[in-house]
C-alpha cells in the first residue's frame, strides 16, 4: 500500500533543482551507508541523470565554500564525509569518547547473520532491503563475522558466519544461546 | 471504523480509544481513550453541557457523569477507581449544596462554597492538560528531524556498545518490517484485523493463558496466521498483557499481567 | 592527560574564522549527541565566544542556501539533522513510521513531572486526578523522565524530573524554553 501511494506521490512531485539538491543532501546525511544514484533515482521518483547532478552540485558547493564537510563518491555510491585535512582534530575528539558503537545498519546486518548463518551478501540484502557492503567490511575488520566458504549457487558466493570473538563480545556460550525468534521467523519468511 | 455490532460500540485499537455511540442517553458520544482522568472526564461534561467552571451546576453534572460510569461498566469497560472517588466526591458535593443555610450564620461571604476546592483543581488541572497539548505538538514537530546515520568510530576500539538483546530487537524490527508490508496487502482482505483482537482477547479473558502456538495452529490460511500474528502484537501493544517463554524456541504464552 | 595534550597544540594552532567554521562543522558531525561549545572549546583550544560565533554563522549558512540539513541548538548543544520540511522524504527511505505517539494520560504526566519537578507520584495524583504508575513507567521506559532522588517525607517517595532526552526529544535548548505554565491560565475559560 504503502508503495502504492510513493509512487502516486513521486509523480506529482515536481522539485525544482534546489529543492533536489536539498533532498538528496538530507537522505544522503541519513543513510548508514554509502547512497547510490538509482537508489535515490527510485525512493524519489526521479531521473538518475538529475539526481547525479545534484549530487555533483552538492559537491561542488561544499567544497567552494570550504565546508568540514565533504560529498565524495565511494563504493559506488556518494557519503558526506569529514574533510580529510581535517582528520588530526577529528580523530583527537574521536578519541574522547567511551566506547564504540556499531551504526544500525552494522547491528542489523550482525543480526541478519547472527540468525541466519551461513548466509549470503545476497541473501542478507533480501532481508535487509538495503545494501549492507561497508557494513559488512566493518563486522569483518572487527573480526564480529567471518567467511564461510562458499555457497553452490550460481556465482557462488560467499557465506558468512558469525566467528568466535562474537561469542565472547556478546558473552555468549555457543550460538543456542541467542535469544530465539524462531516463532516469529516462521510467519513471515 | 468498524459498523457497530449489537453493543453499539466498536473499538478502534489503532488508536487505543473505544467510541460509544448511543445507549439510553440521547446523544451521549464519548471517546473513552479521550479521556486521562476523572478531571478530564468533568471539564468534557462542563464544556458539553455549556456550564461555567466558576458556577457548575454540580446535580446536572454529577447526573452526567454517574451516566458515564453506569455505561462504562454496562460495557463492561474496567471503571478506574479514580473516577469512583470522584463521583463520590461530587455527590457530597451535591448533597451539602442541598442542605439549607445554617440560619445563624452571618453573611454569604463566610460561607465556602462547597464546589470551590473542585474548581481549583479543575482549574489547576486545566493548565496542565493545556501543556500537555503543547507538548504534544512540539513532538510532532520534532520527530520530523533525523540526525545522521550512525559512523563506525574509532577502529582501534575493540569495546563495543552493544549486546546479544540489541541483536534480538534488532532483529525483529527487520523482522517487523516486513510483516508491516503483509500487513498492508492483508487490510484489503476479509480477515478483520478488529476480529482477530476481539477473538484473542476474548480468548485471554475467559482462560487467562492462552498458548501461541495452539492459536496459531487454528489457522487456516498464511494470511489468517499472519493476521493473527499482528492481533497479538496489537494487544501487547496496546493492553497489560505479557509474552513469557519457558525455554528456547519453546511455545509462548499471552497472558494477563 | 587528553587536555595537557590539547593545550600544547592549541598554542600553536591559530585558525582563521573560515577555518575554525570548517571544523566546528566537522565535529559537529562526527558528535554522536547534541555537543556544546564548552566541550568544542576544550578539544579545539579555542574560547567558546569564537565557537559560538562559529556555530551562528554556520547555522546562517545553512539556512541561506536552503540546505537539506539544519544546524540547531538543542539539549545543551548544537546538532545537525535534516530540516523538518523533508521529514516525509526521509521517513520513506529509511522505512520507519512516525515515532509511537504518547498517550494523553502520557503527556499529561510528563507535563505535571515538567513544570512540577522534582515531583512525587502523590503530587503528580493530586494534579491529575488518576493514578500515573503506568504512564510513569512509560515515560521512563522512553527515558524522558528520571529518578532525583528520594523527599524527605512521610515514605520517603521517589521524585521525578525530565531527562536530557526530554529535551532532544521535545527540541528544547534547556527548560527554561518551555513556556510558564502561568502563560496555559490564559486558555482556561
Amino acid at each position: 500500500m504503502d508503495i502504492e501511494v510513493d509512487q502516486e506521490v513521486a509523480e506529482q512531485v515536481t522539485r525544482t533543482p534546489a529543492e533536489l539538491m536539498a533532498v538528496v543532501e538530507a537522505l544522503t546525511f541519513v543513510a548508514d551507508e554509502p547512497i547510490s544514484t538509482k537508489v535515490l533515482a527510485e525512493v524519489l521518483g526521479e531521473d538518475r541523470e538529475s539526481i547525479q547532478a545534484a549530487f555533483e552540485e552538492i559537491r561542488n558547493e561544499y567544497d567552494e565554500r570550504g565546508s568540514g564537510l565533504q560529498l565524495r563518491e565511494i563504493a559506488g555510491g556518494w557519503q558526506i564525509a569529514t574533510r580529510t585535512e581535517l582528520h588530526e582534530d577529528v580523530r583527537k575528539f574521536l578519541r574522547t569518547r567511551p566506547s564504540a558503537k556499531l551504526s544500525l545498519a552494522s547491528l542489523e546486518t550482525l543480526a541478519v547473520i547472527a540468525y541466519k548463518q551461513p548466509v549470503t551478501v545476497p541473501e542478507i540484502l533480501e532481508i535487509r532491503g538495503v545494501q549492507s557492503a561497508s557494513a559488512i567490511k566493518t563486522l569483518l575488520d572487527k573480526r564480529l563475522i567471518v567467511a564461510k566458504g562458499r555457497k553452490e549457487a550460481v556465482g557462488r558466493p560467499m557465506m558468512y558466519g558469525t566467528s568466535k570473538e562474537f561469542l565472547v563480545q556478546f558473552g555468549l556460550k555457543d550460538l543456542s544461546e541467542l535469544p530465539s525468534i524462531e516463532d516469529f521467523e516462521d510467519l513471515v519468511s | 471504523m468498524q459498523q457497530a455490532d449489537p453493543e453499539q460500540f466498536t473499538f478502534d485499537f489503532r488508536e487505543s480509544t473505544a467510541q460509544i455511540v448511543g445507549g439510553t442517553s440521547e446523544d451521549l458520544k464519548i471517546k473513552i481513550g479521550d479521556f486521562a482522568g476523572p478531571l478530564d472526564l468533568l471539564l468534557f461534561l462542563i464544556k458539553q453541557e455549556q456550564a461555567n467552571i466558576f458556577d457548575i451546576p454540580i446535580a446536572r453534572i454529577t447526573e452526567k457523569y454517574l451516566e458515564y460510569i453506569r455505561l462504562m461498566k454496562r460495557l463492561d469497560i474496567s471503571v478506574a477507581a479514580d473516577f469512583l472517588v470522584m463521583a463520590a466526591t461530587l455527590i457530597e458535593i451535591k448533597s451539602k449544596m442541598l442542605l439549607p443555610r445554617d440560619p445563624l450564620a452571618a453573611d454569604d461571604e463566610d460561607i465556602e462554597d462547597p464546589r470551590k476546592e473542585l474548581v481549583d483543581r479543575l482549574l489547576e488541572y486545566e493548565k496542565f492538560k493545556s501543556a500537555a497539548g503543547m507538548l504534544h505538538e512540539r513532538i510532532e514537530i520534532e520527530s520530523a528531524t533525523f540526525t545522521r546515520g550512525a559512523i563506525e568510530s574509532d577502529e582501534n576500539n575493540a569495546e563495543i556498545d552493544a549486546t546479544v538483546f540489541d541483536i534480538l530487537t534488532v532483529f525483529q524490527k527487520i523482522v517487523a518490517r516486513h510483516v508491516d508490508e503483509i500487513k498492508m496487502e492483508i487490510e484489503r482482505e476479509e480477515i478483520s484485523l478488529a476480529d482477530m483482537i476481539k477473538t484473542l482477547q476474548r480468548r485471554i479473558a475467559e482462560i487467562g493463558e492462552v498458548s501461541l502456538l495452539e492459536f496459531f495452529e487454528e489457522m487456516h490460511s498464511r494470511r489468517e496466521l499472519v493476521t493473527a500474528f499482528i492481533a497479538v502484537l496489537e494487544i501487547v501493544r496496546t493492553e497489560g498483557v505479557k509474552l513469557t517463554q519457558k525455554a528456547t524456541f519453546g511455545d509462548i504464552l499471552i497472558r494477563k499481567v
